[in-house]
């Protein structure tokens, strides 16, 4: 399984534990129209560090939590979801707590990517964490657009496509429930993103998970994150995301319907993990890897206890 | 600037006064690195998610313990009543100090602080620091009532000249901020006007010191999920000093901002695509 | 909107407030392949007595319930899901305890259709609140001949066929994730059923729940009930269902949807209501009645208390 | 029989006693409907939402309060341990007495009580009513250390003879219930055996009972969700009186059931179709 892959890859900063995520080489990669081979002309491979990620959205800047100590020994940052052109985000009240979750709606705020790369990635790619760009827009040229630039920017390590916000369409963000589209979505980002591998995070829909983790692999994706927001509401009836320790179960069934129907794929598992006794769940389901959102949220310092807790 | 921390404090003393609940907490580190306009990210009831912000009202040194928080909490929802019934011994998640404090002046100039309701907290410390800078302290303090009028007996330690305001005249000028600080600004001669309360209340503030020429720093409360910049849920619509309309987080590059710089008439729908 | 019709029914016995769930005048019935009229030729009426309804599975045998004063007050009583033979349910465990929710697996058991009909309807139909016998299967003649003897029963108000069986594959049953499943049950059923309302509790999944209603409503179900179980998996990997407070905004937001896309069918809601505030946001959306299931298991007296509140 | 009762009720006394916190609880009404062999259902720690089972250990009157339940709980895991920690004065939503209770004998036999760990709880108070009724009470307690061995000295109050293992050997013969059972049932004469602990040990007095020629009444503990009959969640695997293998509810029609009619083998994986 592809938790500790022994080809390839750049060395690690920080001790012997790292996680890869590779197309597994158990499997018959399927070329598919959209595939493509990695600089070395194998796998293409993604280097976590280890198998504590912060989740796309709930981490900042990364200087946040760096000032709080939450950032250490972790294996990889994911950034916000970033757009081509910079968004001022959703209208308050953005956030509502639910029973053991947080319903929410920002409309992924952001600077821009010219911005971005101008301002926080520079510091960002200095951490210790590996850096991992996610990224989303309102059309497939605009992801295009944005792989295009970011395969030029020194030291992210990969890109993940957020093809699982449940608001797109009152955003103004492209609309990939349908699992064609997130496909045709990851064959753009794949092509322009050269040889920066690119993880897919896929709706966390129980029934279309594994179609869409196929479909999106196929297209050239180095491997798919599972288990992000559910579609929910707001309280004033808004459409809006579900995340935290009340979406746990329903996300480890979908880490479960992608590892059973695609063996070979890696998967990152995300949704509500708070304690390392939750993560170990996930990696037991098969997961490479793990993400942390929501519990930052309510503790700066739950992804560096949990790295801390796994090594 | 010292980073916040986040550790795990204890309530050492819990006093009801009128309609808030005085909290001493002692959390080794946050004290020392308080400034006033900062504030802490308390986790309530095991477990709900979304945390609750309190302005540090001050740092009071407790034998034994060293430097302790002094909290105010007025009991409106579930995390606050939580908090304000919590035995002494509790111990409490806390983050902080968080956001940006009141920019103290450089030269000794006059100032007027005010504050409304709980949000008065704040202003204690600050004028204590205003005062040692050789600054004139005058303060306004209002309030729905007399209950929950913060501490009117210390504002006449701490202020030069103290107004008080009450909604339904219970003590003090039967009035509201906005009635009265046009007149209170321009007694004081103040140059920088501090202000903590309600948007309402700052935004009339900020419109009162624009008018006299005066600099004005207001300390915003939104609704905070994390209160430590992490989660993009405290939208505060302002002008950034390039002169072009932004969102901000307020928990982090607030709550303390400059009273002209704030969009306030689209407070109400912060975030809206400006 | 449907919440307090004026045409039909029997009178209740319990005072002024009482729902009964139709489809709505308001809106040109679509007559569709399946479509039935009621006996006076209108609309079909289902009496819910009072918008507080006991979800199915979660009131044991009614009797229980009884015991502790949980059905004082309530409008109707929803069976566990009943199947023609006796059932023993699954292994053990069956539930686990998560964040806000219990994940289920239990296997529908059950006594069997005539066992049910000769020891327990009976004393139920005595009750003040008004039953609905919940149905499932594992073929649709197997519902059809269910509802058929159903039909005959005295004293039933309703029949519920069970859509939204999470884990179905798993314990037998008619795997009806595909709407247009669904709606072939729902034909059989509403064919056998003669003149007692169908209503149709279909899955909770917030991209084809209004297609699942829209599908349920042409094959003649009166109504919908809207937020069972999210699909989940048991702490071993087992396929369950996510109940509880934790999926609530989830349900709420799947009964906007099907709401905005059929205005005129009745939606009864459900999923982790507990407070009064919480049925009152569920009858806000726009539903009629509201079913109370995991929050009984907590506290037997939950719905007793949410029908005193909403009285 | 009486109806149970969904009611709050109220810690008026906890006391570490080894590896137990015995708490005493009002509770109007439930400890007035108590018989050996029930349990009440709690609710713990705000949000979850699973009960815990506890066996009653007794009804002693307090004063001012009328009947107070006696309830016994070994810290395993968070619902336990927040209930072995509650401060005096803690409310607590509980539901009981649950369940069907130990059947009594109509004629004066002798019987034999097997209880092993914080189970033996229930077969004090049933010793009690067992000699009302002029039964002969042999007492076997088990555990697997003295710190886990409940009322060791209250046993020789209750019965006419006591038998006590440990699996330690810490106090009493070192051993299991297996390994003595069928010597202290054939010792005492027992007409009923009465038996609470783990499974295997209700497994190994209900075939020890077989073998004796002596009916067995064993209480048996399966994970509960709701305690009170309406999820289905607690499977118990039996041969019914029509000789019909079926699936019960440990709560309902549990958790006391004949140690015969149990399908003990199947307990492990209980509600496999049959
Ligand atoms: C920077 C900052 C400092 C604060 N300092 C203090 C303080 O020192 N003492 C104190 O008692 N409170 C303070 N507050 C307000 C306090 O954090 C909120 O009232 C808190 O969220 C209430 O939590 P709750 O669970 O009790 O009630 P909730 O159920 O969260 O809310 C109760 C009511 O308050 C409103 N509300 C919720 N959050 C806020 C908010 N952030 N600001 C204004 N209204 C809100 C809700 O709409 C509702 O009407 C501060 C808020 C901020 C942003
Ligand atoms: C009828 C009945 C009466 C009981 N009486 C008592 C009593 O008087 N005192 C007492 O301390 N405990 C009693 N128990 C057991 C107690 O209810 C469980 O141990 C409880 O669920 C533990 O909750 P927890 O949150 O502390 O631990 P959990 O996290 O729920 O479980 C801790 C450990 O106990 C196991 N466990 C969980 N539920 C049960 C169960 N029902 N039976 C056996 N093991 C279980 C788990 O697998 C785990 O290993 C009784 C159980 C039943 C069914
Ligand atoms: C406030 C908030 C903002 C988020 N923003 C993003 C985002 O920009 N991009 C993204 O892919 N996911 C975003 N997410 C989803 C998380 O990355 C994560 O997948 C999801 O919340 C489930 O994990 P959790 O329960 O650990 O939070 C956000 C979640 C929250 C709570
Ligand atoms: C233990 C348990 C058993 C259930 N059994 C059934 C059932 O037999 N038929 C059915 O339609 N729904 C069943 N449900 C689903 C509930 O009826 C309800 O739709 C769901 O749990 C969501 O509501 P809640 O969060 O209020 O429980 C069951 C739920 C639970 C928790
Ligand atoms: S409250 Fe989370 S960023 Fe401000
Ligand atoms: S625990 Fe719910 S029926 Fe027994």
């Amino acid at each position: 399984m592809p938790r500790l892959p022994a080809a390839g890859g750049r060395r690690g900063r920080r001790g012997p534990r790292r996680t890869r995520v590779h197309r597994g080489a158990g499997r018959a990669r399927r070329p598919g129209p959209l595939g493509r081979a990695g600089r070395g002309g194998g796998a293409v491979v993604i280097d976590l560090g280890n198998p504590v990620v912060v989740a796309a959205g709930c981490g900042g800047t990364g200087r946040e939590l760096a000032a709080l100590g939450g950032l250490e020994g972790i294996g990889a940052f994911t950034t916000r979801s970033l757009t081509l052109n910079a968004r001022s985000g959703g209208p308050a009240p953005r956030i509502a707590e639910t029973a053991s979750g947080l319903v929410h709606s920002t409309g992924l705020p952001g600077p821009g990517l010219e911005m971005f790369l101008a301002t926080e990635l520079p510091w960002l790619v200095q951490q210790p964490p590996r850096v991992v760009v996610s990224i989303t827009g309102a059309s497939v040229a605009e992801h295009a657009e944005v792989a295009r630039r970011l395969a030029r920017a020194p030291g992210v390590r990969g890109i993940e496509v957020n093809l699982a916000v449940p608001d797109a369409r009152a955003h103004g963000l492209l609309d990939v429930r349908e699992p064609f589209h997130a496909a045709n979505v990851v064959a753009a980002v794949v092509r322009e993103a050269q040889d920066l591998p690119v993880l897919a995070k896929v709706r966390a829909d129980v029934l279309r998970v594994a179609e869409s983790a196929r479909v999106v692999t196929d297209a050239g994706a180095a491997g798919v994150v599972v288990g992000g927001p559910q579609a929910a509401a707001l309280p004033d009836g808004r459409p809006a995301g579900l995340s935290g320790p009340a979406v746990r179960p329903l996300a480890l069934r979908c880490v479960t319907e992608v590892r059973a129907a695609l063996p070979g794929v890696p998967v990152v598992g995300g949704g509500g993990i708070t304690t390392a006794e939750d993560a170990r769940a996930f990696l037991d389901a098969g997961a490479v890897a793990v993400q942390v959102g929501t519990a930052l949220l309510h503790d700066p310092t739950a992804a560096a206890r949990l790295a801390a807790a796994l090594a | 600037m010292k980073s916040p921390l986040h550790t795990t404090g204890e309530v050492l003393a819990s006093k009801r006064v009128g309609a808030f609940q005085h909290l001493t907490v002692v959390a080794p580190g946050v004290a020392e690195r308080f400034r006033p306009g900062t504030f802490v990210a308390v986790s309530v009831d095991g477990t709900r998610l979304a945390r609750r912000a309190l302005w540090v009202h001050g740092v009071k040194p407790v034998g034994g313990y060293g430097p302790a928080l002094q909290l105010v909490v007025e009991p409106v929802g579930p995390g606050t009543r939580w908090l304000a019934e919590r035995p002494v011994g509790t111990r409490l998640e806390l983050t902080g100090p968080l956001g940006r404090a009141f920019a103290l002046p450089k030269e000794p100039v006059a100032t007027l602080l005010v504050g409304e309701g709980y949000a008065a907290a704040p202003l204690y410390p600050l004028a204590e620091r205003l005062r040692e800078r050789g600054c004139a302290v005058s303060l306004l303090v209002a309030a729905p009532d007399e209950r929950r009028l913060l501490s009117a007996l210390e504002a006449r330690r701490v202020a030069r000249a103290v107004t008080v305001v009450t909604a339904d005249g219970s003590v003090g000028r039967r009035g509201s901020v906005a009635d009265v600080v046009a007149g209170v600004l321009a007694q004081s001669a103040a140059e920088v006007v501090y202000a903590a309360g309600p948007v309402p209340t700052l935004h009339a503030v900020a419109a009162a010191a624009e008018q006299a020429g005066a600099w004005s720093q207001t300390a915003v409360e939104q609704p905070l999920a994390c209160g430590t910049g992490l989660c993009h849920g405290c939208p505060l619509p302002v002008v950034g000093e390039d002169g072009v309309a932004r969102v901000v987080r307020a928990c982090t590059e607030g709550p303390v901002v400059r009273g002209d710089r704030v969009r306030w008439d689209e407070l109400a729908g912060a975030g809206e695509p400006s």
